[in-house]
């Protein structure tokens, strides 16, 4: 387990669909890996591309958005706009290399337990492949405590 | 020559607008954005090959302030701009007096003579020389042959480079940005009084220099031209760090047009590409 | 002490010389117009009639971005942490006067009433070697702020060049002096007697300060004020790449829910942003005012305050202007005016 | 901020997989968190009385639950803590159960998961604010628009409860398509009989104000607070001195120009008419594009029969505005009509058929018309050439429906029941006639309707005959029926007197435009959309605004009775309070960074966001921002997402509150 890289997978899912298909996948006991951390939001249509970037900024190593299937959207149209948003986002991620591993979009609908294991699943081990998203853990390194003084002298 | 300065006189004498947003020339035969406001200030207007700069960005300075018209000097590329502030209500049609100018192609290097070589990358394809609609037209137009554009080269590079190729080339360019935010205030679509940048509690985007900040910025900004630049150029040739930042803006222009054959600041009353969605949008990409 | 003399070639020598002992050197390198770290002396250039460079060494100095603490929040505690410090000492060659002259002005911000180690630590151990300058154009002004191409201001050794790629060496300061000391080997008397490179054309004194001082001590409410600044986009570009601009930002960063960094971030006011308050309010509230600010900051405030110029005259804001605003132009009118008044 | 953290072992549930004590010692460090406990049932009386305890004692201004969903019991959690003196929306669940618990197996990680999830959620909590729950006034007034049977069911509900109805009909009369049905199925009872009662009530009701020949115009407003504008065509008749006697429709000299629209076309109406007998309001008008008065300026026929000046043909429209608090739709439905259609029309017609080519081919609703005693043939069995008797008779159901390639996919539902009323009816007028029923398949869901359909085939011997018909061509006065029995696998032809055909049911054509007007969706027929197909069929996306009957989908008559009433309730319970009242998720706008670009009304499903000028003392624009109708605003928060200066935030899932959760997950 030590040794072994265990992804670590931001999910963002609407209320109304997905994580209510992840609450059916539980209450239907259907296992799964447990990298994936969800993070609850109306609709797919309040997702802002920034959240990803902050997700990749936090150490996530692959992120995965979901919403219910298009015309099933609890707010109409929601999901509808999320879709644009996200082919337009999806684009420049990839041109600024993150690649679609990293970058995974689903529509489970509160029906799919089913669905939505494989998918998370799907999404872990694709990502486990590619190995750590350690290009952009770089780019953190100048925001987190240097190492070297890690445990080292409080300043002042 | 005369033909802009007349014109612009006649606008300013007639009162048909109460200033002129245009472009004069310094001392040093620099032609730099100017605004009129008497007909003997239309005096100074000039046209020509080093009037690089978009004028639309000044736009936004008078937005909600229009007692009188607002008088604009404008290339067809720049006119792309002004259509797209009205899409965007940032301004009314009526609130403006467009005087057109039919471009024969701007520099990229101000202190250099004009050029195939030495002309800006959107000139290479440009197919708006003279803009589509005005209150008047000046200069006749000069012909002059697209030559190759040559940043579709890099484009189809970066395009084949490994997703890792592609963050290590896009982390050296943006290492070099400095967060003078040049790119931003020379774009005339950028006008909000907020940028995300500058949005804390909570802070939305790093405003270090850091690698992670800059990426940030960089990426960011080119996602919300997404569907918006109209592709004047004007942040890559503002930057100090001569990132190519047009490279961003473009790619999300071509994606905009491939996905949903659609082009900002063509039309006043065509639906925005983000604020609108067909219900057969492609989504090959979502499982 | 006897003028001494050194070739290109041996100041490459002493470069490589200096990478060895751990010193962080930099310069322009060949075919390059950016000052940067040098990593091969081979690859040092030193050209009097090169353009200034589109930025200033001052990111050296004082970077960017740099973390001024870390911090670390326990259930009921914090935790600071110093960040590491480059022990290297810098070492500038080839600095135009424009360049190094800026460094003593900003040094007396910093050391004013609070001390800046940040800045500090980097500028004492640091020696710069400066070399005239033999290039000028529209946007050159030394002259007028109180500079010249053969300025030494700000140098520890001076550098002037000679035919064939010969250099006289002039020491300026102890500093400069031992350094000279520690290579003597590299140089030698000048039996040859080389000639100086004349410079082909002398830059004018395009203004007179004291005038324009003058002016700018009466004038902060003029209308000239009105179009001086009118077409500045609000943008920091001249700021960033100015050798003397020195205005910086402190923030707080998070890399987790409990840990980040503070930092401090080159800010300029030309920012809409820079003089807004918490309460919405601003008292620069358009880019006129903003731009009377630069004006006034570098023309009369700073020297009000430390009896500098922050100006060297080096022209690279205007070089580098997305809107061609030149600030030589723009003083030149104020120059106008005051003799006019 | 102090914070209380709470894990629930539900039992097993949780426990056996999560070491929930372990996971209550971890939140013990978190910065912020002042209190932590774990207990068997947190949801259980005692467990929520451990949370009202600390709560009291410790001081805690919020609370974070380590449970099941938060679908299951976040409203409990939030009440406890709201009766123990802290805000409910200071309360954040952690999913222990069915996102972490119950999917996975190995304690350690299933641990770990729980206490990164317990962390997002304290994160998160403090940057909760307070919320109140919105209250919005209601306008305790319904408009219905159409006056058909579901308009007229909706009226009487909602009025019976006490409630004033605005009734709006576009016709002449009430009644709709129900007051053209001889009998009805499967009872074969009266249609008139059971129909008219129920719109006299309705012209009687003191609660109903009815608008007959009228149209909406304009809608603005919200849910509870619409804002109406009704046009009422001019009839060209004073409704307060008309009595209704006739005289004019008596005396009009042109009687066979106008076909009447009540007899499908069979029979001719003079210019001013009243649409049948029982027509409610009993008021005549005038049809201007026949009126020899109004065509020539002479006549006036009618003016000078009628002793009480009630004929004014210099009325003109007039346009009324109505306070509604909710509007239910009843617009029902047309019949697709068969004939040649334009290119540009979804539906392609079956010219084959020869409708209006051949009188004796006819549709549904025209047999209703020849089948009713108060018809063109006062209820004899005649067909409409020559007025004789069909001694053969031919049905053909699903004419549009369920045929992709005429424009129509779906089942119009009621076709199969009433063409087996239909064949009924003629067997029981015409005792030695033949009627055959060509069909696709019988669907006879429904109480007593596959009974009513046996009955049609064992007792009345009409002959079903499961096939389509390929064409119908006319030789001296006899309309041959090419078609095939697919069951006996033979072509068959039959000499028929009279064809009816049981057309499709299609949207009102106009129905579109009033969705545009109401602002709520429509498919691609037309039809009305209903927010949920399964939990709510009867309300629209668009809050205050409910369907009952045709005009969302095929349905008989019981069905739109049943749907009509349940809109009247759903307006009911809106009209249930005095304040109207939300949860508090919300866009909000920072007007004071707002650029007014609009891109988030472009995207508000809702048309929850406006436009709002500032100005200042002297009314000098300032600048133009976005508002947010919190009436309308639904809570989607796709505003803020889009709004490229973050001046809009979604209340209750702000962005700091995401980001903290995602600062959060850099801890994992």
């Amino acid at each position: 387990m030590e040794d072994k890289f265990e992804p670590k997978i931001v999910a963002f899912v609407c209320n109304w669909c997905t994580y209510t298909g992840a609450d059916l996948a539980g209450t239907s006991r259907l296992k799964q890996e447990a990298n994936a951390r969800l993070i609850r939001v109306p609709c797919t249509g309040r997702i802002d591309p920034v959240f990803v970037i902050k997700a990749f900024e936090s150490g996530a190593d692959g992120v995965l958005i979901s919403g219910c299937h298009p015309g099933d959207c609890h707010y109409n149209a929601g999901n509808f706009h999320a879709r644009r948003r996200w082919t337009m986002f999806k684009n420049l991620l990839e041109f600024v290399g993150i690649d679609s591993t990293r970058l995974q979009f689903s529509w489970v609908s509160a029906s799919e337990g089913k669905k939505w294991v494989s998918v998370v699943d799907g999404v872990i081990d694709s990502v486990r492949a590619k190995g750590p998203f350690t290009q952009y853990k770089k780019m953190n390194k100048e925001i987190e405590i240097p190492v070297q003084t890690g445990e080292g002298v409080p300043a002042k | 020559m005369n033909e802009l300065k007349q014109t612009c006189k006649d606008v300013l004498t007639e009162k048909k607008a109460r200033l002129i947003i245009g472009y004069s020339e310094d001392k040093n035969k620099r032609v730099k954005p100017f605004i009129a406001r008497t007909p003997e200030d239309a005096e100074k207007f000039v046209f020509n090959h080093h009037a690089v700069n978009n004028l639309a960005v000044y736009i936004s300075r008078f937005k909600n302030n229009f007692e009188g018209k607002i008088g604009i000097v404008v290339k067809g590329c720049d006119l792309k701009a002004v259509t797209a502030l009205i899409q965007e209500s940032q301004v009314k049609r009526d609130d403006l007096y467009i005087i057109g100018v039919n471009c024969s192609g701007v520099v990229r290097e101000i202190d250099k003579e004009f050029s195939k070589d030495n002309s800006q990358i959107k000139c290479k394809y440009c197919q708006t020389k003279t803009p589509a609609y005005f209150d008047a037209i000046a200069e006749e137009s000069k012909e002059f042959e697209l030559t190759v554009d040559d940043q579709q080269e890099l484009m189809t590079k970066i395009e084949k480079m490994s997703a890792e190729e592609k963050l290590d080339f896009w982390n050296e360019q943006f290492e070099k940005c400095i967060k003078c935010y040049a790119c931003r205030q020379v774009c005339p679509m950028c006008y909000c009084e907020q940028c995300i940048a500058e949005k804390s509690e909570p802070q939305w985007i790093d405003s270090s220099a850091t690698a992670r900040g800059s990426f940030a910025w960089n990426t960011i900004r080119a996602f919300h031209m997404a569907g918006r630049c109209i592709g004047c150029h004007e942040c890559e040739r503002a930057c100090p760090m001569d990132i190519p930042l047009t490279l961003l803006t473009r790619k999300m222009g071509m994606v905009a047009s491939s996905e949903f054959g659609y082009r900002h600041g063509m039309s006043i009353d065509e639906p925005t590409l983000i604020g609108s969605y067909s219900t057969s949008d492609k989504e090959d990409f979502i499982k | 002490m006897e003028e001494l003399i050194i070739s290109t070639e041996n100041f490459k020598k002493i470069v490589q010389e200096l990478l060895g002992k751990e010193f962080r050197v930099i310069g322009i390198p060949e075919g390059e117009n950016k000052y940067q770290e040098i990593t091969d002396g081979s690859k040092l250039s030193l050209h009097p009639e090169a353009a200034p460079t589109s930025s200033s060494f001052k990111e050296y100095f004082f970077p960017k971005s740099e973390p001024i603490f870390f911090y670390k929040q326990n259930h009921s505690s914090v935790d600071l942490f110093d960040p590491i410090e480059d022990k290297k000492g810098i070492v500038v060659i080839g600095a135009k006067p424009c360049d190094a002259s800026a460094l003593p002005i900003i040094s007396k911000v910093f050391n004013w009433d609070y001390k800046d180690d940040l800045f500090n630590k980097r500028y004492d151990s640091s020696l710069i070697i400066g070399m005239s300058c033999n290039y000028k154009d529209d946007y050159c002004f030394c002259v007028s702020t109180h500079g010249s191409p053969e300025n030494t201001k700000g140098s520890d050794v001076f550098l002037t060049s000679l035919e064939n790629n010969y250099f006289s060496a002039a020491a300026i300061t102890p500093k400069g002096e031992s350094f000279i000391n520690d290579y003597v080997k590299y140089f030698e008397m000048d039996e040859k007697k080389h000639k100086v490179i004349e410079r082909k054309e002398e830059i004018p004194e395009h203004f007179n300060y004291e005038k324009v001082k003058t002016w700018l001590d009466n004038n902060f409410e003029n209308k000239f004020w009105d179009t001086a600044g009118e077409m500045c986009l609000g943008c920091a570009q001249c700021a960033f790449v100015c050798p003397t601009c020195h205005c910086f930002d402190i923030v707080d960063e998070q890399c987790s829910s409990c840990e980040g960094r503070r930092a401090k971030n080159w800010d300029a006011c030309q920012f809409s942003l820079f003089t807004k308050h918490a309460s919405g309010h601003n008292p620069r509230d358009n880019q006129e005012k903003r731009y009377r600010q630069r004006i006034s900051h570098k023309f009369k405030y700073y020297n009000d305050k430390f009896g500098e110029i922050l100006c060297t005259g080096c022209g690279r804001c205007a070089r580098g202007c997305p809107v061609s605003l030149d600030i030589l132009q723009v003083v030149e009118d104020i120059n106008a005016l005051a003799e006019k008044s | 901020m102090k914070i209380g953290v709470f894990v629930c072992h539900c039992g097993e549930n949780i426990g056996r997989t999560v070491d929930c004590p372990a996971v209550s010692k971890a939140c013990a460090s978190f910065p912020g968190v002042v209190y932590s406990e774990d207990y068997k049932y947190m949801c259980s009386d005692p467990g929520q009385n451990l949370i009202k305890q600390a709560i009291r004692e410790k001081g805690l201004d919020a609370v974070v639950v380590g449970s099941c969903s938060p679908h299951m019991h976040e409203r409990t959690f939030r009440k406890a803590c709201e009766s123990a003196g802290i805000n409910p929306y200071m309360v954040e669940i952690a999913n222990l159960r069915e996102h972490c618990s119950w999917i996975h197996n190995d304690i350690p990680q299933a641990t770990k998961k729980a206490i990164d999830l317990m962390r997002f959620a304290v994160e998160r909590v403090k940057f909760n604010t307070p919320l109140q729950t919105i209250k919005v006034p209601v306008t305790k007034r319904t408009l219905v628009i159409g006056g058909g049977i579901s308009g007229i069911q909706a009226a009487l509900d909602v009025a019976n409860a006490g409630f004033e109805v605005v009734l709006v009909e576009k016709e002449p009369s009430i009644g709709g398509h129900m007051s053209q049905l001889s009998e009805t199925f499967p009872t074969l009872d009266c249609s008139q009989c059971i129909l008219t009662p129920r719109m006299v009530e309705v012209y009687q009701h003191p609660k109903i104000k009815l608008l007959s020949y009228s149209e909406v115009e304009n809608v603005e407003g919200f849910i509870g607070n619409f804002k109406v504008t009704i046009r009422r065509k001019a009839k060209s008749v004073k409704e307060d001195l008309c009595t209704g006697c006739g005289l004019c429709a008596e005396k009009c000299p042109i009687k066979k120009k106008a076909f009447s629209e009540f007899d499908e076309g069979l029979s001719n109406r003079p210019a001013i008419y009243v649409p049948f007998p029982q027509a409610v309001p009993n008021v005549p008008v005038i049809d201007r594009s026949v009126c020899t008065y109004f065509k020539t300026g002479k006549c006036e026929m009618c003016k000078k029969v009628c002793g009480r000046e009630a004929i004014d043909f210099t009325q003109q429209d007039t346009f009324v505005t109505e306070e509604i608090g909710s509007i239910i739709v009843a617009t029902g439905y047309k019949l697709y009509s068969i004939d040649k259609k334009p290119e540009t029309s979804i539906y392609k017609g079956y010219g084959e058929y020869g409708y209006g080519k051949y009188k004796d081919v006819i549709n549904g609703l025209q047999f209703e018309r020849i089948a009713s005693a108060s018809g063109p043939t006062s209820g004899e069995m005649l067909r409409p050439s020559d007025k004789k008797e069909p001694k053969k008779i031919v049905f053909i159901q699903c004419v549009g429906s369920r045929d992709e390639s005429k424009g129509i996919s779906y089942c119009s539902k009621i076709c199969c029941m009433y063409t087996a009323k239909h064949a009924m009816l003629y067997k029981h007028k015409v005792h030695d006639g033949e009627a055959y029923v060509f069909y696709m398949d019988i669907r006879a869901g429904g109480k007593n309707y596959d009974e009513f359909v046996r009955r049609a085939i064992e007792e009345d011997h009409v002959n079903y005959i499961r096939g389509r018909v390929s064409k119908i061509i006319e030789e001296d006065g006899k309309l041959i029926v090419k078609g095939e029995d697919t069951i006996a696998g033979l072509q068959v032809t039959i000499e028929a007197d009279l064809v009816v055909l049981a057309t499709a049911m299609v949207a009102q054509p106009e129905a579109s435009k009033l969705a545009q007007t109401l602002g709520v969706s429509y498919d691609k027929y037309g039809y009305f959309q209903e927010v949920h197909p399964k939990l709510r069929p009867v309300e629209t996306a668009t809050g205050g605004i409910f369907l009952a009957g045709a005009c969302h989908s095929p349905r008989d008559i019981p069905d739109c009775v049943a749907m009509a009433s349940a809109a009247a309730a759903k307006s009911l319970v809106l009209f249930g309070a005095d304040m109207l009242e939300r949860e508090p998720i919300i866009a909000k706008v920072d007007e004071s960074t707002c650029n007014g670009c609009m891109y988030c009304q472009k995207v508000c499903a809702y048309n929850a966001i406006e436009k709002k000028e500032i100005r200042d003392r002297k009314g000098k624009l300032i600048k133009v921002v976005a508002y947010v109708n919190t009436g309308l605003c639904q809570g989607c928060g796709t505003c803020n997402a889009t709004c490229p200066s973050k001046s809009v935030e979604l209340t209750g899932f702000k962005d700091d509150q995401i980001f903290a959760q995602i600062n959060a997950f850099a801890e994992v």
